[in-house]
């Protein structure tokens, strides 16, 4: 019976720390493995206790108390207790912190340790979603004790141990003997670092991996699930695929301008043409698989006549020359493709320019030097960043920003569900940018494989659950 | 011979200083920041500033460009931006798959090309030669990259003879051989192609000399002056054009180790740009430059090794 | 004229024929996409296949053969008009400091990583033909530096340019009247081997995506794209393959034909 | 029987006919000479003999050797026999030895392949034939390369080479062409030696009537790959029977027609220059030396004076050429031209005619524009038809129908090529015409034409030159005065006439003994062949 596991992912971590850098893949290989937070993510996106066993809030919703577990040592054998929480939490919104999400603990006035089992948050103001930020990768639980070898040679809580980093190659992990909760099936497993698609296509075929987390080529999936070797999981992920448009600039600060681009999208088309067919069509910035998910395409059908007449309502009948700025991913590449000849149908002409993501973010993120642009925002319940006027398609909308200040001050779940359809609507209806899919996340592996994730919550490979099949 | 060491090896410092200061240039030049790349979409400015200030970046452009090179001096490329591990280090790692496959592609490409071009040359006209010279045309117009691709598709996947791609470490000497065999054959056909075609006719430019005659008149056969007489003469631009290849292997690479996921040099360069690992980007190529610059000289003292003539003149 | 003379024209004429027919005619335009119409073998409707956006290959190879010449041959002449001059520069005042200093930066440019220099000028300037043209221009300098100082040195020991420096000719006139014609053959074939080099080099510059940008077609991200369905519907990746082999091969035997129709001793530097 | 009999020997290649019915026969001790002028097929039939002919050649005939048939020999014994019982030696000592093997080992390789002698016996054997031919190991070691040896000194590798088994038969191909007068003779002088030591047959090609005189038994003439006339050596030069024979003995002792000397006030005046060449360090900080091509050089040319210049090879000759044009600067002295000193100012004053008729010209330009070249220095210079009538004109001075302006360099014969290059070094009607070297390459007839042409234009122009040459007797025959330049020196000067007969300086009286002379015959003058342009 086999117990060690190889699977692929596309990127390679730059360190392993998840607490001071944005890469996701640094999450995909040690998320909820090596490293665990308070609370944590589970298969279906739902918060679920981490190394706290159990929270509570107090009234004023100011204040979290958790309960943390017995027995958890850290893979160096110190134990975990809340003094290491405090430390964590203290780094993580410290003046000089480097966590690339510092946001999440904005509103934390102060962390105390009252006893080493039970960790006090005291919040500024009340925030509901505290139990959700303390999920994030950015949030998991380090030791001050090996902080400073950290990049290199992580250690944390989880179920695996860092075994050694092969750096351009592969990250071995071994079964941790002493975890505090279940034992994993898997004794041993190596993440191989594959970024071409070709070579990913190889290596499965060739069968030089086991499993493939994040397939890059979704034209290969028919071929795979043919295969009985193989077996194809189709999850989905929080990243939804959008156009983003320059709101702050011409002619896109005009509504009938992003109407007219809306319009004369065929979402469908590109889902076939960029992702054979992989992705869920979406209609505002929601993921579809969310209890809250308002299906909106409506506000925005495929109709290039009606996109022609918004044009020449805007005034511009002959059309006019932007440019399209796209991202490495072959979303975004190829989508970008389909994009341009969709635009000039509407009589839109489109330059288009592949970026690296360095170029990206320094041009279009932060330079917001671009007239469209085509990327996936993966951050989970991210609908907020339009509440932010220098957010980089720089919606400036007061209304909204209003709305969501009240989200985050409101509690009841009903209210809530409320407050996220108003939002959802108001893009929708404002067209800020087209909405094109919901990213899809495949996943191929061996056909004998079981107890992978299928969808992505939030970026992780958790490897708890995997098991060979007899 | 001294003094033209000598001279050689000035201008070759010479050469590495301008080297370095035009990589430098251009490699700060690029837009993107290492900070804001490792931060993401949601970071904010303190937080990229503070990121900025722990990797050293607000330093003056010129005092990290003297920092850099003196650091070479010692040995010490500094620390990555973006795995925080010292340069030297990944570079050493990564060196042990390009330097062997770069190797490994040019021993083979040698080993074809110097039968063939022998083949070739004394067989001239001959259906041999037309065979020999009609693969080379063939060889040097198809693309390597291609060429990998085709290789994958027989022998990894259909045929399953080797992996299609990693490298599983020098600690099984055997299986790393075989994992950068495929790569190497891509990386060499081509080059072999080439080497051909200049063993050739250099050959034939040598069998056509006066000396060549001489060597007839005291009774030596066709083969016999082939291999005695023309052989070393037409090894000189033969010389050259490995000397020159060895650059293109290195750096071929660059797609090649993509195409077979190696974790070599050229990987390392391709990630480092696209993260802006400055300083790794820098002293790659600054590593890549010397050793062309370094293999370049070695062919020329080469050359005197196999030319008498150089040795007192110039 | 040579079989090989023959079959190089042929063959450059063909593609060079296409890329100017695509000025005028395509079966298909190449900006429209029917995904609808994706990956279809080559029929009677398109003849090579059509593309995963349901483009026809066909009118892409037509129009990648237009970029792939026009980057090629710009690089070619970027190479050239600068190269031969600091070539015959450098002869003229052979053996002096200038002489030296050419040579040196040619050695230089030639140490760089070509391909990696390639990725930092589109790293610096973003990706581009026209990056591409630069990236692929900067290398062919030193070729034609070379080539041009190596056949100008003997030259200019010759009779006839002591007899053009007696009757009080300059160095400059010199080099443009009497050693350039006489360099025009060598010139000939190795700009058609450099011309060779350069489709090649535009193919791998675009296969990793810097060369020319969508909607564009070229021939290099033809192959890029089609990579991953090789095992899907093969004649994506085969025939944007065969065609660079096809280019170039043409330019290759032609060069080699015309080095023997022209003169056979002529020195060509490969690389 | 003798030892070598070609009988009827036919060679074509590529079915163009070389040679056809050559018969020659060569006994041991004997030395036969083989004449004619260029490509007529001397050295085909030599290459034929060893089994050598280029690719695309055939043979028909018989060449035997010692009663073997070469011509249907296997080339597996033929190789036995090349080096073994008939050696070669070549023309060129500069290319035919290799470059990247030491003396030693190229003499060694022919004892090694036929004796399978061991590596040491070789080497022993190789040491005591470089010693026969006067390079002994002391000074000469058998490590040696060929670039450190001088080229009289690569013919004695050459020959050791050949010599080394002691062959039958030895065959030269023009041997000593390439070489200075004394060099010459000291090799002719060791060939001499080797034939009667060996008791070897020795054919020797070579077109120089003068050096066989002394030197063969019997000689052969060629002509159009026939052998004309053959006959022992006497014989032959007294008889000439064939009218080929006759122009060629007329040619190699022709005598141009000058006109007296008219000297008028100085034009070039050289006095004390020097010219060094800086070579190359051989330790880094070693101070640098100098090659001293010129030391203290001083003469002077008059106004219608024709004064020759005589010198072995690297005596500095073309240094001083150079240095007259000013295209060159000299470390010490002064070179004036009607007292200002020579620059580009001067230069266009003066014409060059060079040695080599092949690349003196650009081959891309036509004649026209080739001849009028010298006319960019001048200020006036004629334009349009009246340049194309100046061109015209030269070319007919010089013997050439003026349709010839329109033609490329390469439709013309080395001898019409020289006659443009003096019509090119007329145009401008140069106060001072150099001629270095210029017929040095050309045949022994078409060099009598040359020089009548110098002649005549020098009687109707009233020309001033400096007439450099190697060859004694050429300089004889066109100029009033000589100097004598040895290693960068005048060793002597004086009247041409006085210098050559009574020559004070032991070096130009070695020069004079060295170089070879046809002997005086007494109707040696009378069918002189008048030179057709
Ligand atoms: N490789 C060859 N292919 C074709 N023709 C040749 C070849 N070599 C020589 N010939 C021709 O054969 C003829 C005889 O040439 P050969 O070399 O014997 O002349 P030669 O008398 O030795 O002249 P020279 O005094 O110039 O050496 C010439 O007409 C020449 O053009
Ligand atoms: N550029 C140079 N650098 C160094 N030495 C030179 C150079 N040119 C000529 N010499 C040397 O100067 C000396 C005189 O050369 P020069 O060419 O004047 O001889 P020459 O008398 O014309 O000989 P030849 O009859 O062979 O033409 C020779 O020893 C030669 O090696
Ligand atoms: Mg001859
Ligand atoms: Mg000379």
């Amino acid at each position: 019976q086999q117990s060690d596991l190889t699977i692929a992912l596309q990127l390679e971590p730059p360190h392993l720390d998840p607490t001071s850098a944005a890469a996701g893949a640094i999450d995909s290989v040690l998320y909820a493995n090596v490293f665990e937070g308070l609370t944590r993510f589970g298969a279906d996106g739902g918060i679920l206790p981490g190394l706290a066993e159990r929270w509570e809030v107090s009234d004023d919703g100011l204040t979290y108390t958790f309960d943390l577990r017995d027995g958890v040592t850290f893979h160096d054998g110190t134990a975990m207790n809340a003094e290491d929480v405090k430390f964590t939490l203290d780094r993580a919104r410290a003046e000089d912190s480097a966590n690339a999400q510092k946001a999440l603990f904005e509103d934390i006035a102060e962390v105390t340790a009252p006893d080493p089992q039970t960790v006090r948050i005291t919040l500024s103001q009340p925030n509901g979603a505290l139990p959700f930020n303390l999920a994030w990768g950015d949030a998991v639980i380090v030791a001050p004790e090996s902080i400073d070898a950290i990049k290199q040679a992580p250690v944390g809580t989880g179920p695996f141990r860092f075994e050694e980093w092969v750096q351009g190659d592969r990250i071995e992990l071994a079964r941790y003997a002493d975890y505090w909760g279940e034992a994993p099936a898997l004794e041993a497993a190596t993440f191989k670092f594959i970024s071409d698609p070709t070579a990913a296509f190889a290596a499965m075929m060739a069968q030089d991996i086991d499993a493939f987390a994040g397939y890059p080529a979704p034209e290969n999936l028919p071929q795979f699930e043919a295969d009985p070797r193989f077996q194809v999981l189709v999850g989905s992920t929080e990243g939804e695929t959008i156009l983003a448009m320059n709101n702050g600039q011409p002619p896109f600060d005009n509504a009938l301008v992003r109407a007219a681009v809306a319009h004369a999208i065929n979402r469908q088309d590109i889902i076939d043409g960029a992702m054979f067919g992989l992705g869920t069509p979406i209609g505002t910035h929601f993921a579809p698989h969310n209890p809250d998910y308002l299906d909106l395409m409506d506000f925005s059908p495929f109709d290039p006549e009606k996109a022609r007449a918004l044009l020449a309502e805007a005034g511009f009948a002959d059309g006019f020359t932007t440019t399209l700025k796209l991202p490495p991913p072959s979303y975004a590449r190829r989508g970008g493709e389909i994009v341009g000849a969709q635009l000039r149908a509407v009589g839109i002409e489109t330059e288009i320019t592949n970026l690296e993501w360095a170029q990206w973010l320094e041009e279009v993120f932060r330079g917001k030097d671009f007239g469209l642009t085509i990327v996936s925002h993966t951050e989970p319940a991210d609908i907020n960043i339009y509440a932010r006027p220098d957010y980089y398609f720089q919606y400036d909308n007061p209304d909204f920003q209003a709305l969501m200040k009240e989200l985050s001050a409101t509690s009841d779940m009903a209210a809530r569900t409320e407050l996220l359809h108003q939002a959802q609507r108001m893009i929708a209806e404002d067209h800020v940018n087209a909405y094109l899919f919901q990213l899809a996340f495949p996943t191929v592996a061996d056909a004998r494989l079981r107890g992978l994730w299928e969808n992505q919550p939030t970026q992780a490979t958790d490897l708890t659950g995997v098991s060979w099949a007899e | 011979m001294l003094r033209y060491t000598l001279t050689r090896l000035a201008s070759l410092a010479i050469s590495l200083l301008v080297a370095s200061a035009v990589i430098f240039l251009v490699v700060e030049v690029a837009p993107g920041d290492p900070a804001a790349y490792m931060l993401g979409l949601n970071a904010q400015p303190d937080t990229v500033a503070a990121l900025r200030a722990e990797l050293g970046l607000d330093v003056s452009r010129p005092e990290r460009y003297l920092d850099w090179l003196g650091g070479m001096l010692t040995g010490d490329f500094g620390v990555s931006y973006t795995y925080r591990t010292p340069v030297a280090q990944m570079i050493a790692d990564r060196l042990w798959v390009s330097l062997p496959l770069a190797l490994y592609a040019l021993t083979l490409s040698t080993c074809i090309a110097f039968p063939a071009g022998l083949l070739a040359a004394s067989r001239r006209g001959k259906a041999a030669d037309i065979g020999v010279t009609a693969a080379t045309q063939l060889g040097v117009a198809v693309p390597n990259f291609w060429f990998a691709m085709l290789l994958v598709l027989l022998f990894a996947i259909n045929l399953g003879w080797f992996s299609a791609g990693g490298f599983p470490g020098w600690d099984d000497p055997l299986a790393a051989l075989k994992a950068l065999t495929l790569p190497a054959i891509a990386l060499a056909l081509p080059q072999a192609a080439i080497l051909t075609r200049v063993m050739r006719s250099s050959l034939l430019d040598t069998l056509g000399e006066d000396y060549i005659r001489t060597a007839r008149a005291k009774g030596l056969s066709r083969g016999q002056v082939l291999w005695r007489h023309a052989l070393r003469n037409a090894l000189i631009p033969v010389l050259t054009i490995i000397g020159l290849q060895f650059s293109f292997l290195l750096a071929g690479a660059i797609i090649i180790e993509q195409v077979f996921f190696l974790p070599g040099l050229g990987r390392l360069i391709f990630q480092a740009i696209s993260q802006r690992d400055l300083i790794v980007v820098e002293s790659v190529v600054m590593l890549l430059v010397f050793a062309v610059i370094t293999v370049n000289f070695a062919v020329d003292l080469a050359y005197a090794a196999a030319d008498p003539r150089l040795r007192t003149r110039r | 004229m040579s079989r090989t003379l023959i079959l190089g024209l042929a063959l450059t004429a063909l593609f060079v024929g296409a890329a100017l027919l695509s000025f005028v005619w395509t079966p298909y335009d190449v900006e429209t996409m029917s995904i609808a119409q994706r990956l279809r073998p080559p029929d009677a409707d398109h003849l090579l296949g059509t593309d995963h956006f349901g483009r026809d290959i066909l009118s892409m190879i037509m129009v990648g053969a237009r970029t792939s010449i026009a980057v090629a041959l710009v690089a070619v002449g970027i190479g050239m008009g600068l190269g031969v001059p600091l070539g015959l520069w450098a002869a003229a005042r052979r053996s002096g400091w200038l002489d030296e200093a050419i040579m040196r930066f040619n050695d230089l440019v030639f140490a760089f990583p070509s391909l990696v220099i390639a990725i930092l000028i589109t790293a610096v300037f973003g990706p581009s033909a026209v990056n591409a043209i630069i990236a692929i221009g900067i290398f062919n300098i030193p070729v034609f530096a070379r080539l041009a100082r190596g056949a100008a040195l003997p030259l200019w020991t010759r009779d006839f340019i002591l007899a053009a420096r007696v009757a009080g000719k300059s160095g400059l006139r010199i080099s443009a009247e009497h050693i350039l014609p006489n360099l025009a053959n060598l010139l000939i074939v190795q700009g058609t081997i450099q011309f060779s080099l350069g489709i090649l080099a535009e193919a791998g510059l675009s296969y990793v995506g810097l060369g020319a940008q969508p909607p564009v077609p070229s021939w290099g991200r033809m192959l890029a794209d089609a990579q991953t369905m090789v095992a899907l519907a093969p004649h994506v990746a085969v025939v944007p393959g065969l065609a660079i082999v096809g280019m170039v091969l043409g330019l290759n035997l032609l060069g080699d034909g015309l080095r023997d129709l022209l003169d056979p001793k002529l020195r060509v530097l490969r690389t | 029987m003798s030892l070598l009999d070609i009988h009827a020997l036919d060679v074509a290649i590529h079915g163009t006919p070389v040679l056809s019915d050559v018969c020659l026969s060569i006994g041991a001790g004997e030395i036969v000479a083989l004449t004619g002028e260029s490509g007529s097929g001397k050295s085909m039939t030599a290459l034929a003999t060893m089994g050598l002919l280029p690719d695309g050649a055939e043979a028909r005939g018989a060449v035997m050797l010692d009663g073997t048939d070469l011509l249907t020999l296997p080339e597996a014994q033929l190789c036995a026999h090349r080096g073994q019982s008939m050696g070669m030696v070549f023309q060129e000592p500069m290319t035919a030895l290799n470059p990247v093997q030491s003396i030693g080992a190229q003499v060694a390789e022919t004892i090694r392949i036929h004796t399978g002698a061991t590596r040491a016996e070789a080497k022993t054997r190789a040491a005591e034939v470089l010693t026969r031919v006067g390079l002994p190991p002391d000074r000469f070691p058998l490590y040696s390369y060929p670039h450190a040896l001088s080229g009289g000194q690569r013919q004695r590798v050459g020959i050791a080479m050949a010599i080394a088994l002691r062959p039958k038969l030895l065959i030269a191909d023009e041997p000593t062409t390439a070489l200075d007068v004394t060099t010459q003779a000291q090799i002719l002088d060791l060939l001499r030696g080797l034939v009667q030591d060996f008791d070897m047959g020795l054919m020797m090609i070579t077109h120089d009537l003068a050096v066989v005189s002394r030197f063969a038994d019997r000689i052969a003439v060629m002509q159009r790959g026939r052998i004309v006339e053959q006959g022992p050596t006497t014989e032959v030069f007294a008889r000439r029977r064939h009218a080929y024979t006759r122009s060629l003995f007329a040619a190699s002792r022709h005598r141009a027609d000058l006109g007296p000397a008219r000297p008028g006030a100085p034009l070039l005046t050289v006095e004390n220059v020097r010219r060094d060449y800086a070579l190359p360090r051989t330790r880094l900080f070693a101070p640098r030396r100098h090659h001293r091509a010129l030391a203290d050089v001083s003469f002077a040319i008059r106004r219608g004076e024709r004064v020759g210049l005589v010198g072995e090879s690297g005596s500095g000759k073309s240094t001083l050429t150079r240095a007259i044009l000013g295209l060159e600067p000299v470390q010490a002295g002064r070179i004036t031209l009607d007292g200002a000193p020579v620059g580009p100012e001067t230069t266009r004053r003066m014409q060059v005619v060079f040695q080599d008729p092949y690349a003196s010209f650009n081959p891309r330009h036509r004649v026209a524009r080739l001849v009028a070249e010298p006319f960019h220095a001048l200020a006036n210079a004629p334009r349009g038809a009246d340049r194309s009538r100046a061109v015209a004109e030269a070319l007919t001075s010089v013997g050439l129908e003026p349709e010839a302006a329109e033609r490329y360099i390469h439709a013309f014969s080395g001898g019409q090529r020289q006659r443009i290059a003096i019509a090119r070094a007329l145009i401008t009607r140069p106060e001072l015409v150099i001629f270095d070297e210029a017929v040095s390459a050309l045949d022994v007839r078409v060099r009598a034409q040359i020089l009548d042409l110098i002649a005549g234009l020098t009687r109707q122009h009233g020309l001033t030159y400096l007439f450099i040459s190697h060859d004694l007797s050429v300089v004889r025959s066109v100029t009033d005065r000589v100097l004598v330049l040895k290693d960068g020196r005048i060793v002597e000067e004086g009247p041409t006439a006085q210098v050559l007969e009574t020559p004070r300086h032991p070096y130009t009286q070695a020069l004079i003994a060295a170089a070879p002379r046809l002997p005086d015959l007494p109707d040696g003058e009378a069918d002189a062949a008048s030179p057709a342009p």
